[in-house]
């Protein structure tokens, strides 16, 4: 076995009084993949961090081929090959893709820059990553699996000697997922030594060579991937053993609550119509860009749009999100940070934000506020270190929860759910979808828009497939399977149903 | 004894003369008397005025109070409260809106400016001359000087062909004038209701290659306009006094006036004379700043 | 680099919210001590209540004015509104007493008309913003100029006047008062206590603070930010109209320089008080003490007799600066 | 996504950015055919020139200001900076030429002073940001007062003015030139297209972008986020001083007035040019068609007569706003 290329010995890291790491140690070697795994909140983001020189240990040394190392620069970092994949998002939305790509790095002719080389380098890796986006699109006009393809690809054009990539999966689909992985795995086999941290245990089983867990700061276990089960990891996790995943799916009311036909994005989706009935939990599956957001966003009257969408058989208007709340219908974004929390502020604020109203008037109750953050942390297991803790300082996973708690404390009727358990851990995953039957089997309706396939099959008994802006079809009971699903997001079959929902 | 002047910020040139000469009237007084104290203030705008006046006779308890009222009507009531409360007023060149509140007026006289400007353009252009005309930033002051200048050439046949603003800025009044020259092909005479837009329109003259086709009339004696007519400078060939000392003179009367050495009240008008060649070298001062 | 801020802000942050929490405190409290040291009439009651009463029209405004700053939102055109406003004022208020004499059913009118004009002034830069999308620097740049422009051209570039008999009728709103404290100090004291409730307790409040923090966010948390936005600069214009309503009695005429600079200073006290200029945050007493620090800039400056008048004021420039670099984050960065 | 979905946004795409491309230029062309309507001698070589030339000093320093504005920083305090440096110029030189004659070694030392001073006065802007963190509006508003108090003082409330001999010595600057083309035009022109240059093809200019849309996307990605700011500032201090090495030579004097809101102005043609007041996006040539809207709006009204001189600012204030409408973004939303 290699000798590690950079290594952790006995590293603690405290915000303010709250230690988040107890004593870690750890070691990447090249040419080896090693996942860190872990619940949310267990410090897997922070030890990464660390290891790239965003965060400064508290205590404890870092190690870099045999010696002790301090950081003193992003630069210095990258200059010694070692790049890190964020979890939130790094890019600079007005500038365009390569502008990101090569930012800090740019090609030069001379004094100049050399657009034309930064632009064909990007093309190139975008098109190894097999992503469609123009290089010259600014950051701000494209989706949020693009930008983490753009985030991927500024990570390959860096010459890595050590790649760190937290959760660089968490909002990629499976085929995405695969093309980034034949990617790792061709860094790997050039010697590269890569970190990388995900909560889907499959993926990780597929492409880890060695696993290591991390639970509430401490490391509790380090092994050769081959030697450990999902279930073995599942359990070091959480600390506990997981019953089933998917809670049984409940049987759907005949009431239609949710008609949506015809509706049309400009640009994006065109003559989009389905049905949603009375506790029924409506997956809508496809591939990245192929529309599913815009159209749950048209539906909640977050984006221009034509068509009409019926709730309750009462017509909703277009672009009124209020409207839509008030009628009970409500929306979870995919884009946590950019739409989703006010990362500045405090888990109150957040959580209440769209509801004030309703924590009394004119004079909001202090009181009340804090018993529905009582609640949610409950509900939802958000690991607060600190209660007034400003949310860009929680997990990733616990924004994710906190996100979840916020748009259901209105207590909607029809949720629509965009990649609901996105960088969640898999013990709350299964509170979440526990949740979802839950509320499917309380007379809630809910739609799911997931771009894990497993996700899908597991909650819902119906699946619309998008395809470039259309609906390409719709599987029901027994047919909703992952090659199902996979054909029609393809667009390799037009199935009857097309029009007739 | 404390006296307090408030007099506006030096924001253009006529207005740091000012300034000029009550720094040094006050610091020669001082000197010269142990027992007079000042308080000077300087302000950009009526509002800050009324505040200024307020602290002096709140925190520095003025016997006195010199005050350039930056405009009448506001600072009417005010200095009218501080005159009740038994405190001296000498009003410096802007009456007030009210009779009968100052102790003492010192005073230019703004209708008279314009007017000998007017007049000397009645006498020496001919009928049907072309003037344009520079104003100050738009005030009472500007208007009353307008005023006067445009009564003084009523019946003169003479044709005003554009009145804008120049600010009292020598930067404002180079870009007017250079729009002016662009505009009219034929202009005989330039009123700068101030030397400093005199200075502005001059270089701006000189800049077309139309130096000999007009003249420049400005205003308030400033040393290098004066130099100018001095030399029998063709372009400026007089110019229209407003001194600025006449704050040195209100000051100085009114410390004269509260110490009780001699008696003094009632009203100074400094009308505006006509500086020319003749007499060029009585308005010319070598160490003034203006 | 990040590596030491980012390590330090958990931290440092709690020592951090002190420092700015009492930071623009600390410099009101230093600049008192410098007063009292200066001239022991600083203190005097008439001097208090003076400055207290002058800092009322631009704390008046600033309280709206932070509004305005929390949404993220700027407003550069209140000085010549507030003008302009009290132009409008002075003549409705000339003309009526032709007819009705110079009674108190005038000035109520004048009253009324004010505070309206404010609103609609507030409400058209408020329209253009949101509706037509325009950025709101050079919207009210443009405003700004427009009312100066009318002003002046109302005014026909000299001073509009309050007839004496209307004026002396209206003076005690500004000069009079009860229990020793004049009418400016008690609105602008009220204005202050309400505006910190509406910001802290309301969902009004809140909702400005989300929108500075994060438009989309809000947007996406059905807020109606449009609306808010909206909102936030027409209560800035009523703002204007109500300072207008206490500073027309005081020097009873309105001309071009009435209300000169008072966007800078309102925007500066906003920002001393510690209310982020991007937005997302903002804090009304903050906002108070700013306007105090300011006005007790240049009452000390009168208090004492420094080099020169000319330097007053590099004097307050520092001060500014002092005020808040006091309560500056830890870091250069944010 | 289907071909033919691409092509649509594709297609909405260029309309969109067409349009905020060239609204800048639709309003300066309609500006110019306005004036070409309202007076025959608009475009002729002398107005023309005159325009362009005296459109330099605020254009050469709204081209600095367009880089401190693209990285997400503003500066008040240039007007006064202007101000100050000319003044030290002018002392400066009239205190050499005592001993050394009006000879053109004075005009050249006079020359590095300016363009040092500048660099200096940017260079303390920039560092006192940067370093301690304070707030770029606060700070350079309290720069700003201290400039234009120390020039007041400089001048004793007066001009500092040139001494003749070195005055017509100096004046060739601003009033001769070469092919028909004045100094001031030719340099204004010149650091437009170097400006343009190092925005669009630098890492300098890409990196200023990317701190004014992300600073802490910026420092991840290792760019030195405090070096490039501090270096925009000291840019603009530079521009400042050569706007001043071209501004002397014209009258030859620099007094309290010098430089008077040049600061808005510049920041006005910078907005009106397409930059975004919140940093993230700018560009140079934009800049110019901004500064070139700006004087033509004042130009066209002296070239006139419209109702009353005292609208001018509010034909101004409606241009100025007209001109970003133009070019705004589709929608509200943004
Ligand atoms: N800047 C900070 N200030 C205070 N606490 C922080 C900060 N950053 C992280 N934490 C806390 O440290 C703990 C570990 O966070 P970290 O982001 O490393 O978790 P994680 O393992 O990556 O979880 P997830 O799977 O949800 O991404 C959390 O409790 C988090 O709230
Ligand atoms: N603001 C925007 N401007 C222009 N194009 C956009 C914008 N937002 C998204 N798009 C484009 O719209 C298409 C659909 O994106 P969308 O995010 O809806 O996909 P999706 O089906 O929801 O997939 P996923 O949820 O996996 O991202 C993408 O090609 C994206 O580039
Ligand atoms: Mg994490
Ligand atoms: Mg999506």
């Amino acid at each position: 076995m290699s000798e590690p290329i950079l290594a952790l010995k006995g590293v603690t890291k405290s915000f303010g009084p709250i230690e988040v790491l107890h004593g870690v140690d750890f070691a990447l070697r090249p040419g080896e993949v090693h996942a860190l795994i872990g619940e949310n909140g267990a410090g897997k983001s922070t030890t990464m961090k660390i290891l790239a020189g965003y965060l400064s240990q508290t205590r404890g040394e870092i190690i870099l081929d045999g010696k002790p190392i301090e950081f003193t620069g992003s630069d210095q970092v990258e200059d010694l090959g070692i790049i890190m994949i964020h979890q939130e998002f790094n890019l600079a939305e007005h500038l365009s893709v390569d502008q990101n790509v090569f930012l800090g790095r740019e090609l030069k002719r001379g004094w100049r820059l050399d657009h034309r080389a930064m632009r064909t380098r990007t093309a190139e890796l975008m098109s190894r990553l097999e992503s469609r986006a123009d290089p010259a699109t600014p950051v701000s006009e494209i989706s949020v699996p693009e930008k983490q393809m753009v985030e991927i690809a500024k990570a390959l054009s860096r010459q890595a000697r050590v790649l760190i990539m937290d959760e660089p999966t968490a909002v990629l689909t499976e085929r995405e997922t695969e093309v980034l992985f034949r990617q790792v795995e061709r860094l790997r086999d050039e010697g590269v030594a890569i970190l990388y941290t995900s909560h889907k245990l499959g993926e990780v089983k597929r492409i880890a060579d060695r696993v290591t867990v991390l639970r509430d700061g401490i490391m509790v276990r380090s092994d050769l991937i081959d030697d450990v089960t999902e279930d073995d990891m599942a359990t070091a996790m959480v600390g506990r053993e997981l019953s089933d995943l998917y809670p049984p799916k409940s049987d759907r009311g005949a009431e239609p609550i949710l008609e949506v036909s015809n509706v049309s994005v400009r640009g994006v989706v065109e003559n989009a119509s389905l049905t949603l009935h009375r506790g029924e939990v409506l997956g809508i599956g496809g591939l990245v860009g192929s529309g599913r957001t815009e159209l749950a966003e048209a539906i909640a009257g977050l984006r221009p749009r034509t068509g009409t969408v019926m709730l309750k058989g009462q017509p909703l208007a277009a672009g009124q999100v209020a409207q839509a709340m008030k009628a009970g219908l409500v929306y979870l974004t995919e884009d946590r940070k950019g739409a989703g929390l006010l990362l500045e502020k405090s888990l109150r604020e957040n959580l209440t934000l769209p509801l004030l109203k309703d924590f009394g008037r004119p004079l909001i109750d202090r009181k009340r506020e804090e018993a529905a953050l009582d609640r949610a942390i409950e509900d939802f297991a958000i690991k607060v270190p600190a209660r007034n803790m400003a949310v860009g300082d929680l997990s990733g996973g616990n924004q994710q929860k906190l996100l979840l708690a916020k748009t259901l404390l209105s207590d909607p009727d029809v949720v629509i759910i965009d990649e609901p358990t996105r960088g969640i851990d898999i013990g709350t995953k299964q509170q979440v979808y526990n949740l979802i039957a839950d509320l499917a089997a309380g007379g809630r309706s809910i739609i799911v828009i997931s771009s894990e396939m497993p996700e899908l099959i597991g909650l819902a008994s119906r699946v619309v497939v998008m395809h470039a802006g259309r609906v390409a079809g719709e599987l029901a009971g027994d047919a909703v399977t992952e090659n199902g699903i996979v054909r029609l997001a393809m667009g390799m079959e037009q199935s009857g149903k097309e029009n007739a929902a | 004894e404390t006296i307090g002047v408030s007099i506006p910020a030096a924001t253009h040139g006529w207005a740091g003369a000012l300034n000029y000469h009550a720094e040094r009237t006050i610091e020669r007084l001082e000197a010269a008397n142990p027992d007079l104290d000042f308080v000077l203030t300087t302000t950009s705008g009526p509002s800050q005025q009324v505040s200024d006046i307020e602290d002096m006779v709140a925190t520095r308890n003025i016997d006195a109070l010199v005050v350039l009222p930056f405009e009448s009507e506001p600072l009417t009531a005010p200095i009218q409260r501080v005159a009740d409360g038994g405190v001296w007023v000498t009003v410096v060149d802007r009456g007030l809106a009210q009779e009968g509140i100052e102790d003492l007026y010192v005073a230019g006289d703004n209708d008279s400016f314009g007017r000998t400007a007017g007049t000397y353009f009645a006498e020496n252009l001919d009928d049907g001359a072309k003037v344009v005309v520079m104003r100050g930033i738009a005030s009472e002051v500007d208007n009353e000087r307008v005023a006067g200048f445009e009564a003084a050439l009523e019946g003169s046949g003479i044709e005003v062909l554009a009145m804008d603003h120049g600010n009292w800025n020598r930067d404002t009044a180079f870009g007017l004038m250079q729009d002016y020259l662009s505009r009219f092909p034929e202009i005989d005479a330039v009123w700068a209701a101030d030397d400093d837009m005199a200075v502005g329109a001059l270089a701006a003259i000189e800049q077309a290659g139309r130096t000999g086709e007009m003249i420049v009339v400005g205003g308030a004696g400033m040393k290098e306009m004066v130099a100018r007519i001095r030399d029998n400078d063709t372009t400026v060939p007089v110019d229209v006094t407003y001194p600025p000392a006449m704050i040195s003179t209100a000051i100085e009367m009114t410390a004269l006036g509260v110490s009780g050495a001699a008696p003094v009240s009632g009203e100074f008008i400094i009308a505006s004379e006509l500086i020319t060649a003749d007499n060029a070298e009585d308005f010319y001062f070598e160490d003034s700043p203006y | 680099m990040s590596a030491e801020s980012i390590s330090n802000t958990g931290a440092a942050r709690a020592r951090k919210v002190d420092l700015r929490v009492i930071g623009p405190l600390v410099a009101l409290v230093v600049l008192i001590l410098i007063g009292v040291m200066l001239n022991p009439n600083f203190l005097s009651y008439s001097n208090v209540t003076n400055v207290l009463a002058r800092s009322a029209f631009i704390g008046i405004i600033a309280i709206g004015m932070t509004f305005v700053i929390t949404a993220g939102g700027l407003d550069l055109s209140v000085g010549s509104m507030a003008a302009f406003v009290a132009g409008l004022m002075i003549m409705a208020m000339n003309w009526l007493s032709v007819s009705m004499g110079d009674s108190v059913v005038v000035i109520l009118l004048g009253i009324v008309l004010a505070l309206g004009a404010g609103l609609a002034a507030g409400f058209i830069n408020g329209i253009l913003i949101t509706r037509a999308g325009i950025e709101a620097f050079i919207l009210t740049l443009g405003t700004m100029g427009i009312y100066r422009s009318l002003i002046t051209w109302l005014a026909d570039g000299g001073t509009l006047s309050l007839g004496s008999g209307l004026s002396s009728l209206y003076s005690p709103v500004y000069y009079g008062g009860i229990l020793g404290l004049s009418w400016p100090i008690i609105v602008f004291a009220l204005l202050a206590i309400l505006g910190e409730i509406v910001m802290r307790h309301t969902a009004f409040g809140r909702h400005c603070a989300a929108i500075g923090s994060n438009e989309k966010v809000a947007r996406y948390s059905s807020v109606h930010v449009q609306r808010v936005k909206l909102a936030t600069y027409v209560l800035l214009g009523l703002s204007v109209g109500i300072a207008v309503v206490m500073y027309v009695p005081r020097l009873g005429s309105a001309s071009a320089t009435t209300g000169l600079l008072w966007e800078l200073e309102a925007i500066a006290a906003v920002i001393i008080g510690g209310t982020l200029l991007k937005g997302g945050f903002g804090r009304v007493w903050g906002t108070v003490v700013g306007v105090l620090i300011l006005s007790l800039i240049s009452n000390l400056l009168n208090l004492t007799d420094f080099v020169s008048p000319y330097l007053n004021g590099a004097i307050q420039g520092v001060v500014i600066i002092l005020a808040v670099v006091l309560q500056r984050n830890s870091g250069p960065a944010r």
